[in-house]
């Protein structure tokens, strides 16, 4: 789960990395009177910050700089509410709900990236150091790999002092901000372990002109899996970053991912999900979604289900496609059946199951009166549901 | 032949009295699997199904002499129980329980790694020999016996890769499903590497999907160790990088892990590719005719 | 270093171990207004426990149970001053300044007893259970050692659950007590790995009618190598509990321990501080004390350590043994000549120094003109001092 | 012959430019040592005594290809220092710093033992191959080439033992202070098998203390699996339980680990056990009679 930059930068605190005060508003008056006590205190200088899950804030225009109440008006005004796109918010972009004000009166010397990762292939949190910081990570890693400083860390041992200030010293670093880059690294582990992250970014760790070091910006990820061990962070989750359908489906501990095609899929099982989606895409469709339905696909699953799917404008035909295991296809088909008796189904419905009971959970849909169309295969089914698709299109 | 598990395997079941454990107790007991004992702390000394339950994993270990524990406990106790299992001496943990956090796996795998326990799993739906014995919680009529190794990161993906395998008329020595996490205890080289040496098993189909480099890695083990076919299918080739895919270890990050660079190495590692999940079947037959 | 058990009891309460509460009085004044407070609260029954570093208070007439202000009253006058003696404070018994005041309307229907060391031999931290508890633990473990489960536990993967509730499991404890146990057990392995405990003793840890569980009492050490870890845990050492020459000593960084016997030594390092109490042993004297100058055998802190053995009036003579390595014997003669100038060195002294430069040394001594006799080793040295002793009690 | 340690030895100095460490430093280098380089964080690219400093472990080893370091950093570094040596590649640490915590060692040894580094110390005076090389803090002069094993848990005790050795006319193959904290990174065991498999050792000294059982240890191992006299002297007899005596492993904790115990030990496992530190050089003259 993500979480915003000021949260971030909050939890980063308790771990004793290096950041600057910030407060958060989400409306203007708050804005304008954290604004006004912020030049009070004698600060001449902030930036306000759009507070939403994703990078590339600044480029986006999600990052305005504030030398008097006017900028701060004109700054909050526009971003408050504005609707930030960039390649990493999606075509749709996000509606920014919340702005961090922080002070920005320190000059900046240097601008260095530090980040966390758990590395799948040596399985074993890898801490990521780079001096040119302030530009995208992956796009360094890509054209400039030997600027990039890697260490994997022995998690019975934790990273190490030593192994923290040979990064900082290789950065290039001295004095006084060796100190800071080791605290900062080991807090970020730290927190890392403590916390069960999936990723902390910081990018820029700026470096001012006294060598003190702080985090500029800050990127984190929890592991959902975790929240039994920390159920203080689960309350971090915003939902306002989520589409509404993401929600509802999370209510029903579905697993639905919003795309943008137009044909809505209900599987069960997250490879055979990805699986039915590749095949739309083979016969030129466009899946609406990702969809989940889980291992005990029973009628109230199914139900919900269809609700999200029916709820989704772009969605213009309907593919379900259930392996029957240990659920019977027939008990699906029952489910199906009554599910689509309830809602109103206004799109075209094609349905492919396979596995235990099969031909007799075929049987009772055909037999169900329904208006759907069930195929023998998942080629069959998604070749005709994209072709339904198109029909609606075209009719 | 077969690999890790087969009709000597003595089985425990950790978790043996709730809803799913003992739904799918039944069902391997059923199929033929020999269930010695289930472990229950707080229920030891009564029965269920027969079978005695114990208090502790040493209890259980010590008076069946079981080799093989599956896990079915709630992710909140799943990692001690892991940890138990291995303590008590058992070889091979299966564990079915989803949503055990990444860090933790990272530590159990570390510990059990320098003891030389294997666990299948986690987030997986277990392992099978046809005709000998289920340890998992797959549909068991699906499977026929023969001589097809497969290897997957999925569950009903896997079962329909089966039917497939089943539907034109091969069999599988040994199926296992490795599990969706990020870490998983068993990886596709482990698996990859047993079916190569195991003379019952003549070609191994691996269905990966997005997310890590382990297909990758395998991809490097089939060019550099494997001489038997090898038919690979990855899932997710239309998934959008930065949204997890249901399970926790399908996500493209930072990038990496796409199903376009999994089928690139697979491709030039000799493995054959099948691009639409209909053809697995037919390809596999192909690639045993050569 | 030993804490008292209410400081453990505290430490304890932040690790999740449960505890009674209980409050602390120095005076008879604060003790009845605080056994005043806990009747005014409902409590109908409690414990005065006097507060020193030393088991088997109870026996010693350390403990007392309250029922009436008039009992506190009583307990209080007897416990706070007195002078507690038996085998574990010494013959000199040690003097009562603090007390602790606790509830004690619980019933107890079992005592257990629970421990964490290191275990030297394996290198471990050792949890040690008993389901006998509430008796000396050195004691079961000679007679019955069957009754002591033990578990060994990896500093990397810590106590697990499932280790903590098979203890429980086979001390015979059921239902809600195991996850009583499991708390207490975890609670305690955390304090000792993360405050550097260096042994913690819950003894007894007991059960009441409605199965809770409590420490009735708490014991534990705290390795003074880790204060730099910890500076707060420094905070809770109690001056009152060491004797004036050993906190007097600990300030001049000197290794000094009080013995009951008539031979003061001065010895550089540990080893030999020991071997040559051992040869004094031998030749029928008895050590005053252990004294380790160190390293840097310098005047300074041979003028201290000067000062710390005469100011005991049990020594009737004094022995110095130095062996010169980096230290050279004519320098250390030199502060030996100078300290005994400074100080009135009014018992004999007999001086061996051995190894580099021990010949310069010893001539220096010998024209020094000062009351004292040089001996060419060990064994002689021993036996002149332990004569001299004797005469002095003769004389 | 020797153990451990030998003219070939190539020694990092971690903290060379402390007081102790310079000190030291210099002593060794008259002594013959080659110390090849030293490690102060912050001064990489200086020199003392001719000697090249750099900021790390890592980088002194790649560039001077060490084999052993010794360190006189503060407690609150040790630590540090010693896990910056185990993975710079140094493959014998001496660790001459007191004070370093108990369970931070416990941690230490653990580590070291899975990578297969071996510590020396912490809290002792190093050790010494006369004629050869000192990697410690320990006076040269009264050291001589020879065939005595030396091994102890203490410092100026030991001192006087080596002196007595070498004033009846023998030498020491190599002496090796382990230090007196109660987990030291090499014991008593482990150097006994060294003397034992060096042919240029003849017979071994052993100097114990109370606490811990580490001398009982010794006494199993010299019973059986030591063909050479072992000649035994344990401090301590007269120290009280649950007193400290200056060293932080010499306590008797529990009613264990007092010298009655150690030395009814090592009497009835063969070892030749002085009742008296003067005694020590005799009682080796004569077991070498034999």
């Amino acid at each position: 789960m993500k979480i915003h930059e000021y949260q971030a930068k909050n939890l980063m605190k308790q771990f004793g990395i290096p950041v600057m005060d910030s407060r958060v508003a989400e409306s203007m008056d708050d804005g304008i009177a954290i604004v006004q006590d912020m030049f009070d205190s004698g600060i001449k200088r902030m930036f306000i910050k759009a507070q939403i899950h994703a990078g590339g804030r600044g480029k986006a225009g999600g990052i305005a700089e504030i030398r008097s109440m006017d900028d701060a008006v004109k700054a909050l005004n526009r971003i408050l509410g504005m609707r930030l796109v960039n390649n990493q918010t999606g075509p749709e972009g996000k509606i920014v709900h919340k702005v961090m004000i922080v002070e920005a009166d320190r000059a900046i010397v240097q601008e260095l990236y530090a980040g966390i990762i758990l590395d799948r292939e040596h399985e074993l949190p890898l801490l990521l150091v780079s001096a040119k910081g302030g530009v995208d990570i992956e796009e360094l890693a890509v054209k400039h790999p030997e600027a990039i400083l890697r260490q994997s860390i022995d998690p019975w041992l934790g990273l190490m002092d030593f192994q923290a200030r040979n990064l900082a010293v290789d950065l290039g670093l001295t004095g006084k901000t060796v100190d800071f880059a080791i605290r900062t690294f080991t807090g970020m582990y730290h927190m890392f372990m403590n916390l069960d992250c999936s990723q902390i970014e910081i990018n820029p760790l700026a470096i001012d002109p006294d060598s003190n070091m702080f985090a500029l910006d800050a990127k984190v990820a929890l592991d959902e899996s975790a929240f039994f061990k920390h159920p203080e962070l689960k309350l971090l989750h915003d939902p306002l970053e989520e589409s509404p359908l993401e929600i509802w489906a999370a209510k029903n501990k579905l697993n639905y991912v919003k795309l943008d095609g137009e044909i809505g899929c209900m599987v069960n099982g997250a490879g055979l999900a990805m699986a039915t989606m590749d095949t739309i895409n083979h016969f030129r469709g466009k899946p609406a979604n990702f969809l989940d339905v889980g291992g005990g696909a029973n009628t109230e699953t199914i139900t919900e289900a269809f609700k999200i799917l029916l709820s989704d404008n772009s969605v213009r035909a309907v593919l379900i496609n259930i392996f029957g295991g240990i659920v019977r296809c027939d008990r699906v088909a029952e489910g199906i059946i009554r599910a689509a008796q309830d809602s109103a189904i206004d799109r075209p419905l094609v349905i492919r199951l396979a596995g235990t009971n099969a031909a007799q959970g075929m049987d009772l849909l055909r037999r169900s009166g329904l208006s759907l169309e069930t195929a023998c295969c998942l080629d069959e089914a998604a070749e005709r549901v994209v072709a339904l698709a198109n029909e609606g299109v075209n009719r | 032949m077969s690999i890790l598990v087969s009709r000597d395997s003595k089985v425990i079941v950790q978790g043996i009295t709730g809803r799913e454990g003992t739904f799918h107790t039944e069902s391997m007991k059923k199929y033929g699997t020999r269930i010695v004992a289930g472990v229950t702390p707080g229920k030891g000394g009564t029965r269920i199904m027969d079978i005695p339950i114990f208090d502790s994993m040493k209890k259980a270990v010590q008076t069946t002499d079981a080799d093989t524990s599956i896990i079915f406990v709630p992710p909140r106790f799943a990692t001690d129980a892991i940890f138990e299992a291995a303590d008590s001496g058992i070889t091979l943990i299966v564990c079915i329980t989803e949503g055990i956090p990444a860090i933790d796996m990272m530590k159990v795998k570390k510990h059990l790694k320098s003891i030389g326990v294997r666990l299948i799993g986690p987030n997986c739906p277990g392992l099978i020999t046809p005709g000998e014995c289920k340890i998992g919680i797959m549909p068991s009529p699906i499977h026929r016996p023969g001589r097809v190794g497969v290897v997957s990161r999925s569950g009903t993906l896997t079962y329909e890769v089966i039917s497939q395998i089943t539907e034109v008329g091969l069999g599988q020595s040994t199926a296992v499903g490795i599990g969706g996490d990020p870490i998983p205890g068993t990886d596709f080289v482990d698996c990859l590497e047993l079916f190569q040496n195991d003379p019952g098993t003549d070609a191994v189909v691996l269905i990966g999907e997005i997310g890590g480099n382990s297909e990758e890695r395998a991809a490097m083990f089939v060019h550099d160790h494997m001489s038997k076919p090898v038919i690979g299918f990855i899932a997710g080739k239309t998934a959008p990088p930065g949204k997890r895919m249901g399970h926790a270890g399908a996500i493209i990050a930072g990038g990496k892990g796409t199903a376009s660079e999994k089928i690139k190495a697979m491709e030039s590692a000799g493995v054959h590719v099948v691009s639409r999940l209909s053809e697995v079947g037919k390809t596999l037959l192909r690639s045993l005719d050569h």
